[in-house]
């Protein structure tokens, strides 16, 4: 039961950053649909860390909730992969974020429904319509951009060449999820590469985007994001994130 | 007979069936003929809420990343996102006056167009997020729930969708603040510090008083306003006050008083200098919220050529494929 | 007593938190002499901060250490002026934040070298030296930028169009400034603004600067920096400058 | 005789005479007779290490602004300072021998030229500033203090200062450490992890093993090395153990043990293939810190081009005004 909270966590971090992160474009997005879009995504991703959160809580048993989890955790005890710390602030950047997340994280869920673990397998199932669609917005706009204006092209090819390095994460195949993928309750994120791969040559076809030859970004002696060894992007977006909760430890909110 | 005179007896007969409409409470709608007037004050009025849908998603849109908890999170998020949604059904409304909602963007970040002061000042706590909800969309409501049965359809049927997700946000400003009176001494002075600063801006959310307010006739007559400015002062005041009392705050107005003669709580004038200061952009946030919009369009403009050039391309590949 | 403790975190609070934003410049200035540059004067403006502050809590008596005044006071109980809460990141905006605050704090604390409080009147004396060199960089600065290149000199321009909005909250002359200037402690600050008005002047004719019109950035009801009445930028320079004191209150560092 | 010839024979003096220099252990001046090699090797080596005091700056100064009292904010600022002070030092170093401080910079953000591989690395937590302090400025004092015999004077010189300056920074880091042993669990666990963290890529500090570093030779001959980088890894090694005992920490390395007979500490090869892919440009933060670097000066050519067009009108004014 460590290993599925620390399950629950990678899968919860990895929302509620990420959700953290797309919420910085509400009120200064190109375009007010887009606001609404993206704040659409970030209520999902935030609805989906709440309930991963809250399982990892009551699976923990030490009496932490949601908010205990994402307010009063220190910067190691976080699971999320490092690419979802990324500074926000580039369209292109987003973009392709998102898309590599949410490709990667609807392969997961995908299977995840067939969980022996009955709460993981019913999240995922609410989940997968929600990433479903993250997913595809995501796409539709690689796709505008990759094919809009060469000023545009390039900028999605940058926002790929600052997300690629990070991919290789999503698939090392941590011990904690091996574990549970063999016990039938996790998924091993190692098989997942295929049709992850697959789904993103499609899309980068129909954006006419060749995706750029990068430099992986590399763990510290073999540990990253999943093991609490993240970027240095990390502490300023947490430091801001629970600044209020921290501040007045008594107060209900 | 001229055709001059031929067209202005016709426009006379338009104008008495316009009047016609408005006085038996029925509906304009965007294909029926209106004055030049109505249309322009309609139009300068639905722009100026849109963008004050707009410009309000800042104040509060600057605690989201560091709202306390997840749920309040939550709950913030998609009040910022119903703002957004309640800006784009006014910027329809207004396009079917027959204007550009880019252009009135345009207008925006020009500051061409005005959107409501108290936007202007800043959201320094998250007490503030509650006292936004409690008192601001609390005035707005007092504003707008007249504007549910403005003569024009468009903005009137806009107007009922929006009151009724205001109240929903207005009832959650005003749980957040119970709960904060009944939480840390903190929490407490939060509260009372953010009724302090919002109390009298909500005030001058209803205008200038009667005197000083020269359009308000015309707009009653056209049936695009219901009630005068002190009208709806004086009801959001009465609606406040056993609020405040209930929330265990004292609204900073020592001239405040139930008066059992008039059945109104009697209060003291806005400080109508400040107001105007405000108006004229000299309030604390002005420069601050115009400049965040006029960033995030000008920033954004090679993503919308981008949507614009890659709708062409296809197009043309349609073209092609027929 | 309690009005003295207040003034020395008005003076305190403004070089803290200029010394905050002078420091994010530090590894990404223009010149590695002027990252030095302005990490010294980020170094002399800490070392006030922490005499001001130090003296602040020793004068109240409630046992608050320079660390407690800058780590653990929230967002309405600093007293700093709106104007050093400016976001940074903008060498034009800078330089004219530096040369206004460093013009102004210097006519202060000349005056305030002959206060009869002898601590107060020890601080100053050492910080007129470090202001003046802060104010000559600043001013050199101003005058490289402003009769540099077209783009130079509106870049300028453009930062003193950000900076003179907030300069009025300056000369207020606080009730509690102007409580300890009758007995002779501290500086009435509505006297300083004309030998402000004269320097800046001078800097901005050697600069060929015309001093954008602006509209003043005003006060919510009266209230302004003085009492504890911020922008919303503070709250983020806080939250980040505090989250590590925060984190782990039971740390000794 | 051919000129040629001549030219031979001179230049055959001018080495030996350079060489009679080394071995006695006198200094080569910016104006004397140097062979090419020397100096690529010289110019190679200086800016790499001053581009390693620049970027070393970065990690550190992660946490300027969340330094957490304001003796530490103080400390660590004045630190980052010096560390510009000594990349200011070795540039000029550099350019007595002929290069420009602008090309060198240019190579830098292009990556054409090195850095010490260690700051690859993330500076995650306020425990990272001690450890950094300890074990990274450790190993370039180790490093560096037979530098300050070098044969070429200018970086003899800059070396001497360097060094004064980087023990007063170990002495700090050592004593951060120490107070946070002394304080909170947290702290502890933070110092251990930190420890963990920068152990392996301290030792990877001093190069790869000497069967693999084909350059140390020559180097040694010309007197700019004066120790293989195994035989400092080791004394690094034998310096830390105990200073680790002290701290009460254990390093991360279960190979780690006192061998009486060599009297040093035997301990692990680190693991070179990670070396090998960091200096490949594959660290965790490779692309970070030389962007950065890359957006300070481009985003600043601006202002140093006021600067220069300044200056050149001051002149032109100088020289109207004679």
């Amino acid at each position: 039961t460590a290993d599925l909270a620390a399950y629950c966590l990678m899968l919860g971090d990895d929302a509620l950053i990420l959700s953290q992160r797309l919420t910085e474009w509400v009120t200064c997005a190109h375009e007010l649909e887009d606001e609404v879009a993206l704040a659409n995504i970030a209520l999902d991703l935030l609805g989906q860390a709440r309930m991963l959160l809250s399982r990892a809580g009551s699976v923990e048993g030490l009496g932490r909730d949601e908010d205990a989890l994402a307010y009063f955790r220190s910067e190691p005890e976080f699971r999320n992969v490092r690419l979802v710390e990324l500074p926000g602030g580039d369209f292109g950047r987003t973009t392709a974020a998102l898309l590599v997340l949410s490709t990667w994280r609807l392969a997961l869920l995908n299977r995840l429904v067939g969980s022996s673990d009955p709460v993981l397998s019913a999240i995922a199932a609410k989940a997968v319509k929600e990433v479903t669609y993250h997913r595809e917005y995501a796409a539709r706009w690689a796709v505008r951009l990759g094919d809009g204006t060469d000023y545009s092209a390039e900028r999605l090819r940058s926002g790929f060449a600052d997300v690629l390095p990070l991919v290789d994460e999503l698939f090392t195949g941590h011990a904690v999820e091996r574990r549970l993928a063999a016990a039938g309750v996790a998924v091993d994120s190692t098989e997942l590469r295929e049709e992850f791969d697959g789904v993103l040559a499609q899309v980068a076809e129909q954006a006419l985007l060749r995706l750029p030859e990068v430099n992986r970004v590399g763990s510290v002696g073999g540990l990253a994001g999943r093991d609490g060894v993240h970027t240095e992007h990390f502490g300023y977006l947490l430091a801001e994130m629970q600044s209020l909760a921290r501040a007045d430890p008594e107060a209900t909110w | 007979m001229s055709t001059d005179e031929a067209t202005v007896t016709d426009e006379e007969r338009l104008y008495e069936r316009f009047e016609a409409t408005v006085e038996h409470d029925q509906r304009v709608e965007p294909r029926d003929w209106m004055p030049e007037g109505y249309r322009k004050t309609l139009v300068r009025q639905i722009a100026q809420h849109a963008h004050s849908e707009i410009i309000g998603m800042q104040p509060e849109g600057n605690w989201l990343t560091r709202a306390p908890s997840l749920r309040r999170k939550a709950i913030l998020l998609a009040k910022v996102q119903d703002e957004a949604g309640h800006g784009l059904y006014l910027y329809s409304a207004a396009e079917t006056l027959g204007v550009e909602r880019s252009d009135l963007t345009e207008k925006l970040v020009a500051r061409r167009q005005k959107y409501s002061s108290i936007f202007n000042y800043p959201a320094l706590t998250f007490a503030d997020i509650g006292v936004i909800g409690w008192l601001v969309d609390g005035a707005a409501i007092v504003n707008q729930v007249p504007l549910c049965r403005c003569s024009y359809g468009p903005y009137a049927r806009a107007m009922i969708r929006i009151c009724k997700e205001e109240s929903f946000h207005q009832r959650q400003g005003y749980e957040l603040l119970l709960t904060m009176m009944n939480g840390s001494e903190r929490q407490r002075r939060d509260v009372r510090d953010a009724v302090d600063r919002w109390w009298w801006p909500s005030l001058m959310m209803f205008g200038p008083p009667d005197g000083d307010s020269p359009n308000t006739q015309q707009s009653m007559a056209w049936g695009i306003k219901r009630h005068t400015n002190d009208q709806l002062r004086q009801k959001f005041v009465d609606m406040t006050v056993p609020q405040a009392d209930a929330l265990g705050v004292t609204l900073p107005d020592s001239g405040l008083s139930y008066n059992a003669e008039r059945e109104h709580y009697d209060f003291s004038e806005p400080d109508w200098e400040e107001f105007h200061r405000v108006l004229a952009g000299e309030g604390p946030c002005n420069t601050q919220r115009v400049e965040r919009r006029r960033a995030a369009h000008e920033g954004g403009s090679w993503v919308r050529e981008a949507a614009v050039a890659h709708a062409a391309k296809q197009a043309e590949r349609g073209r092609a494929a027929v």
